[in-house]
């Protein structure tokens, strides 16, 4: 398991690939792997967006996105899962977030991923701040997944 | 008793600041350390708020020692 | 949208980099990417598997593949959809499956996702041969996802 | 009438062919096409049909020149 706070851009298809390559038991055990990649798009509720600020603080947000990958892997029969995700400075396109979840079965892969994006929008502490051509703007809430 | 306090996402914006340092003497509660800093400015609806990085109710207990913080809604992902 | 049938091993990571870096207008527009990787495992059903063969029904399954991506998109607002499926022999860790959903938000992603992977598990004409110790079997039925 | 039959999966192995060529006269069902080939053996339980790629109820009219398959329950993905 890895979780992982990056302030430069990543490519989450090569993190991933880079990550897999590593977990030398998973081969022959792994029979599905369930990813979820964030991007950030150039309009949010009906405006332009040019570029944004993901704040994040520093300590809790890395202990309770480590929390949350430790209760999907009580859940879930996970052989392993991998979260990466920005803080800093972003503009479009860029990857937000990628969670990865490797487990013998799909229904494990796929709900557990889908949990770990769930929580980590609704309980995990990052704050996203929007420039937009209307000045900057901070984002109020996240919508429900 | 010392408390640090930190303030992140809009809050930090409005405030001006990202934290402050409290000196205090007597029983406080999350919600007393908010009111002793910012006497004037009721602490906005939908305010978080945390004691040493976990999630806590404003009226929970601080100790000396303790860092509170108060952000608004989260919004990563 | 892309639905491909595979007779020789590919990797899937590369796959969703490549068919991705060609779909120009995406970038902007797409909040959320969903993946899902099937892969070969060594043991089914209590038993080690050193093989596999994948048999298909030319034309029909490619009709079906079409089909199921197709009432996703209906159902989803997609912004596109990629599709692999390997036939013919495999080996353990092989991928056997890859399904990439694009759209703007997560929601729909995971959905469209998991419901192309449903369906073709339940409905797309593949047959799997299984080469164990105790000599080949065929695989009788898919369990519920 | 011309029929071209094929065989899927352990259904083929069982038989030991792919496929099946049936010349026949008068109306004919899917099902009523596994008999005429295979008079001694009954369509094994779960076998799904198709006629001209599309899935099918074995009691579905066949015609000249369709494609019918017999396979069993499909194990993709």
């Amino acid at each position: 398991m890895k979780i992982e706070l990056r302030a430069r851009s990543f490519d989450p298809l090569l993190e991933v690939g880079f990550y897999q390559s590593g977990l030398g038991e998973l081969p022959g055990q792994c029979g599905a792997t369930a990813i979820f990649i964030g991007t950030m798009r150039d309009f949010n509720e009906g405006e332009a967006v040019h570029r944004m600020m993901l704040e994040h603080y520093p300590g809790m947000t890395e202990r309770h996105l480590q929390r949350i990958v430790e209760v999907a892997a009580r859940e879930w029969p996970l052989l392993d899962a991998l979260v990466i995700h920005r803080v800093g400075d972003l503009q479009p396109n860029d990857p937000i977030v990628l969670v990865a979840v490797w487990s013998a079965h799909r229904a494990a892969a796929f709900a557990a991923c889908r949990f770990i994006m769930e929580e980590l929008k609704s309980k995990a502490p990052f704050w996203k701040r929007e420039e937009t051509a209307s000045g900057p703007r901070w984002v109020e809430h996240n919508t429900p997944g | 008793m010392t408390i640090d306090v930190k303030y992140f996402g809009s809050l930090r914006d409005r405030l001006g600041r990202a934290e402050d340092r409290l000196d205090a003497v007597g029983e406080l509660t999350v919600a007393g350390v908010w009111v002793a800093l910012h006497p004037e400015t009721p602490l906005p609806l939908n305010t978080l708020t945390a004691v040493n990085m976990e999630c806590a109710e404003p009226t929970q207990t601080v100790r000396d020692g303790d860092e509170v913080a108060f952000f608004p809604p989260v919004t990563g992902g």
